[in-house]
């Protein structure tokens, strides 16, 4: 797909004093200098003790004793979500593709994916670890597992709104279905997809955790939870911070790629 | 709760340590048959997620009593001395931390009898978090033991299935969970900690003191009806098992009076209890404990046992007896 | 008058029958009725008539793009039953792909059409050449790296006729393609449309509301009426090819406009 | 908004012969039928014991023996869940207007709650319970918790995407950026948002269920919970099957009011 | 001629001076440089040339849609920094809300703006009369319920005038609003203009190819030149009001029609 790299900033406003702090860029520090102050200030009022909600204050102790363990854990479950993530990747685009194409197929695997949607995916772990063992393997297949759904509908909604306008165009050249879901329906439905793609890399980090708790000897999940067994609450949300930071980090790839994939659906001004 | 108080109630709100089972029966009793009531309080009874999660629970006054592991709380006051929490009542005077391996896959009851296995744990259950101390106690060589970190959900299909060798947990659930994964009871061989040299407490009545400060007969009163309660339970296990029944539907009456009297036999009424009453502890042994949880649970010093466990709410001995 | 304007079904192109169409269900607009129609290969057929009569819903009759609930039509000796793949269409609202520059855009039929895409890999640069040569006749030399929301409303009604001639289909519809444009823009695509036909074996159909434009470049203009449209007249024209533009300034030609300016105000009133 | 009720079919299909089967209408059914055999026969061929995955005639036993505590429960989720459900339904659409709205809220509050997403909501559900006890309130919360994210995601993305064509019939009336939010942002994205939803509803029971597993004396979370922990896993499947089930009734009131409610946007013929 | 076509920026409803648009940043297209161009109250300014050269881009900087790079565009005496709200714009692309019916799209200018916003909800069926009233005039009577794509592409700009009329603004900019009609809508709908302007105090812009179009209506013709677009010529139209159709008849009109013709063949060379 063609990519769009031109600038599209359709005026250029008059020029500004050269001094002005640029809030857009600081907005996501100073929203979150914000929010760990309110955060510790509610540590400090409320009096929770830190083994039930640690002042960040604390958290940040904790990250940096315990920093060794938890960047080997981190990376482990960066590796997994990832890989589960770009499962799911293929695996929803190929399902809503598919479900896109045919009613029939619709009608009969839709239901069938919201209820399986609606089961808690910790209940399936057991199941994955007696097939395959604990460690990586069922943390890969429960980010999987979590996280391809909302690409999926994303997907088929991108498909079942396209203009048939645009259809025509390809079908009055006698285009095959198979082309029209290639040089259309895929393209149009790619801002469905991206902003899928954020709901879904939060969602695998959340599966991939939750296995690594129930049946993992390392992996963020882990640690967590044998430091919530220890009272170190601390530790037990360093990892939480830390899953943050890799969420955001994957999010911003995410939304970079979209940038770069769609940048001609996303013209408007609206924001500002 | 429909009859009319004839005086003023004082509400209590009460998290166990777990789910409505067959252990909880003395609670539920206590309820039922109206001794709560008698003492002019008005009991809520909560289902708990585990017997470290109480202590908090109970420590921040989302509830002001509650039932959890006294380990547990040893290592939560240590962390924080702070917190306005406190034992006032030993009920399991014998922990039911074990380990529970298969004979036909080498593990016997001789702790020894672990040594090259495969053992799995849940990171969070309170056996596990003793196995240091154990170790030390038992006199165990870990080295070529291996650990695995497994979930509740696959802990008794894993050894069922004979993925590891033994697993950690509470006896009683354990073997039952066993039995209904099919494994022959003769096959289950149960290393009880207890037995094994790490002599230390088990789950107790905790309550918020700030609470308790404020309402001491109302403790004091929870504590009697309490007694009541358990005596009942240890008397007629199958009407203990049918008051857990009227709150889980989903039970089984069989199942739960077995786990109950599993739990009266090794836990609750041991040879202490019967001598000394049920409810107290004797101080020099919980400071033992504390001792031997410093291995385990890298304590600081920051507590004694005076600080863990007030007796002072308890009542008088011949009212704790159990049949 | 050339020869190529015997009826006939045998050697048509494309024969409508008695067409109805209705959209949105029974309850629904019914846009024609009763519609005849053939045209022979090779003809330049010019469609005419009020707005809102119906053209744009013949074209997409005869692309098979709707089929119709009474009747038929008939496309090279095949009832259309689903959208035929001999066809090379303008829309009437330039419906350009906005992820796809415009030069991609205009490849884009190459990219489907049967004889073309197998090619087109290895091909592409003749391809890419022959479509830039193609944009730069329409005056959009150096545009076909720009994206379609960056042209102008002509420019992007260019772009859309160019798609429709890239791969050199039989049978060209041409749904007011110049719409859009100035008239001397108007007149070098005229010209531009008008060589097309003559130097290449490609049946034009082209509806349009300038009269002077199907007089100059159609064999026959085709009078639809007022909703519900049908065909309420032929008329050949009676001019010989090649033509210029100078013959707009012929007395006959403006005669002919004129005729066919007073038929469609009836054409207006009737239904 | 406007409703589109008229049929869109452009063009009818030859007559066909009246006993045909309508395969999409039974499709549902067939896959689901077509599920349980293949659930029932992977069963009897890999031998696991119905403690890890019972076969779905043993479930549909303990749907029957059980029915009593299973319909009540299911009754407590279903509520919990709605509540939460229709919390994170406004609130996400309101987050997500607020975050087109202003690109320094953008900047500042999605990376952060891109973070708080990547974050498994069972973390937090201790700390609920501190605040809350445990019950109908942590539950409700984390079904919001849970599923306010893909619809903040969702609207932010259709009000990114609106041509700036569309925007601009608005603004050359002068109108005001709540105007423009009004006419044309909110209809434009209401397919992005209704897409969202099915994602989360399906997401707010998990949530719930999650809650009250861990803190509920009732509800299915509670009601699995427990049947675990002695092993009926079969009971726990049936648990499992009735998430699905409310899940996808859910889905379907979903579903009904997005064809009535974006109608406009869903004219393609693909899918056929 | 009347004598409304004073300059004189003190008078003007619109100034455009020196102006330079470019869009899409440094590198970006050109598309009108050194634009100069005044509009006094009540006039009716028709502005032509080639496909391309910046005249939508010009509606769009006098409405505040776009802001100049370089020069001001001062409208009613502010300069536009924002867009103004006394304008009503019908664009070159009927731009309907997919949502809303053809009525409600119609209605949309009467939420939004200032002076009617108010009044909507307790006179709604006085302004729905009025809207249905409008969709009559241009022909759509019934129409009303069918959603915009329901429509035909002449239709549907004919919506997209009435949307641009209904709230009656002092500054009518009308983008190619009869570019898809059939020469009888479009002669019927260019005596609703001449009529609106005659009988209501409005100021119009419009943006035409047809330079019989441009003659017939307006007071001024402006010619641009090819890309980047400015104004290469203006000519005061000097036929006296009321004018009928009859008026294209005269040798007069033809002659000015010609004369900008021929103008507009040089303005293409132009840049
Ligand atoms: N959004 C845009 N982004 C980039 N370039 C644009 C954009 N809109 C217009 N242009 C460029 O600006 C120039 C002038 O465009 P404009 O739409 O004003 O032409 P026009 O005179 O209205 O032409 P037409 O008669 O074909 O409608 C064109 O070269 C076009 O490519
Ligand atoms: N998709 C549609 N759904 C419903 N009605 C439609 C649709 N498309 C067209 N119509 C109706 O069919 C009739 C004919 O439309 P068509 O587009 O064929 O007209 P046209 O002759 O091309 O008009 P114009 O010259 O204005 O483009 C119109 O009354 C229109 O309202
Ligand atoms: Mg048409
Ligand atoms: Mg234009």
């Amino acid at each position: 797909m063609s990519t769009v790299t031109e600038n599209n900033a359709v005026a250029a406003t008059p020029p500004k004093p050269a001094f002005r702090i640029n809030w857009i860029k600081l907005a996501p520090v100073l929203y979150t200098i914000g929010l760990f102050v309110l955060w510790e200030l509610a540590v400090i009022i409320s009096g929770l003790p830190h083994t039930v909600l640690p002042a960040p204050s604390r958290v940040f102790q904790a990250i940096v004793q315990y920093w060794s363990p938890i960047w080997k854990n981190s990376l482990q479950t960066f590796y997994t979500t990832t890989l589960g993530f770009l499962i799911a990747v293929v695996a929803g685009m190929a399902i809503g593709l598919l479900i896109g194409w045919s009613r029939a197929i619709y009608a009969g695997l839709y239901p069938i994916m919201v209820g399986f949607n609606a089961i808690p995916k910790v209940a399936l772990v057991p199941i994955l670890v007696i097939w395959f063992g604990i460690g990586t393997v069922p943390a890969v297949l429960t980010a999987f597992l979590i996280s391809f759904f909302p690409i999926v509908v994303n997907v088929a909604t991108g498909l079942a709104t396209i203009e048939p306008e645009t259809e025509d165009v390809l079908r009055a050249l006698g285009a095959k279905k198979m082309d029209i879901m290639l040089k259309v329906g895929i393209p149009r439905s790619m801002p469905y997809f991206f902003g899928s793609l954020k709901v879904a890399i939060t969602l695998a980090f959340v599966g991939s955790v939750i296995s690594e708790t129930v049946a993992s000897n390392n992996g963020l999940g882990n640690m967590m939870a044998s430091a919530q067994s220890q009272f170190n609450v601390p530790l037990v949300f360093a990892g939480l911070i830390m899953l943050a930071v890799e969420g955001i980090a994957m999010y911003a790839l995410m939304a970079w790629l979209e940038r770069r994939m769609t940048g001609w659906a996303h013209r408007s001004s609206m924001a500002a | 709760m429909a009859a009319t108080p004839a005086m003023a109630q004082t509400d209590i709100r009460f998290t166990l340590d777990w789910r409505f089972e067959g252990p909880a029966a003395g609670f539920l009793l206590a309820e039922d048959n109206g001794y709560f009531e008698e003492e002019g309080l008005n009991v809520t009874i909560d289902t708990g997620n585990g017997s470290v999660e109480a202590i908090p629970r109970v420590a921040t006054g989302a509830y002001d009593m509650g039932f959890g592991d006294i380990n547990s709380l040893i290592k939560f006051l240590d962390e924080d001395p702070s917190q306005p929490v406190e034992a006032v009542m030993m009920i399991y005077d014998k922990p039911v931390f074990s380990v529970v391996g298969r004979k036909s896959l080498g593990v016997t009851e001789d702790p020894a009898s672990l040594e090259g296995k495969t053992l799995g744990a849940p990171p969070p259950d309170g056996a596990f978090a003793q196995w240091p101390a154990f170790v030390e106690a038992a006199d165990i060589d870990t080295s070529d033991i291996t650990i695995e970190n497994i979930g509740f959900p696959v802990r008794e299909p894993m050894l069922a299935s004979g993925d590891v060798d033994a697993v950690f947990g509470f006896s009683f659930s354990v073997v039952l969970n066993l039995l209904a994964n099919g494994v022959p009871e003769d096959d289950i061989s149960t290393i009880l900690f207890a037995d094994n040299g790490l002599d230390l407490y088990g789950n107790a009545i905790l309550v918020n003191e700030t609470f308790a400060e404020e309402n001491p007969d109302a403790v004091e009163g929870f504590l009697r009806a309490l007694a009541k309660g358990f005596a009942d339970a240890v008397a007629d296990p199958e009407a203990g098992a049918q008051a857990v029944l009227t709150r889980n539907e989903t039970l089984n009456l069989e199942t739960e009076t077995r786990r109950l009297e599993m739990a009266n036999e090794t836990n609750i009424r041991t040879p202490y209890v019967v001598e000394n009453g049920f409810g107290d502890v004797d101080m020099a042994r919980l400071s033992d404990s504390i001792e031997m949880l410093g291995t385990s649970m890298d304590l600081e010093g920051n507590v004694t046992a005076e600080e863990v466990f007030n007796p002072d709410y308890l009542p008088p001995a011949e009212e704790r007896m159990l049949p | 008058m050339p020869g190529r304007l015997e009826r006939g079904d045998a050697m048509a192109l494309v024969s409508i029958e008695n067409v109805d169409m209705r959209y949105g269900g029974p309850e629904g607009t019914l846009a024609v009725s009763g519609l005849d129609l053939s045209i022979a290969r090779r003809d330049f057929t010019a469609v005419v008539g009020p707005s809102g009569c119906g053209k744009s819903t013949l074209m997409k009759l005869v692309t098979g793009l709707h089929i119709p609930q009474k009747g038929a039509v008939v496309v090279a000796g095949h009832e259309v039953t689903k959208p035929v793949s001999i066809v090379g269409m303008a829309f009437q609202n330039p419906t350009m792909l906005p992820w796809r520059t415009t030069l991609d855009n205009v490849l884009l039929p190459l990219e489907i059409v049967e004889k073309h895409r197998h090619r087109l890999r290895k091909h592409k640069d003749e391809y890419v050449a022959q479509a830039e040569a193609l944009l730069e006749t329409v005056g959009l030399k150096g545009f076909g790296s720009k994206y379609p929301w960056q042209l102008s409303g002509g420019m992007q009604q260019r772009a859309n006729l160019c798609r429709a001639l890239i791969h050199e289909p039989e049978l060209l519809m041409l749904d007011e393609p110049f719409g859009a444009l100035d008239a001397f823009t108007r007149e070098e695509l005229w010209c531009v449309i008008r060589d097309l036909h003559a130097s290449r074996d490609v049946t034009i159909v082209l509806v349009t509301h300038d009269l002077r434009e199907s007089v100059f470049l159609a064999d026959r203009v085709v009078v639809m009426s007022a909703r519900p449209g049908r065909v309420v007249a032929e008329h050949p024209v009676p001019f010989e090819r090649p033509r210029d533009l100078e013959i707009m300034y012929r007395p006959e030609f403006n005669e002919m406009v004129q005729a066919l300016h007073g038929e469609i105000a009836n054409a207006r009133e009737l239904a």
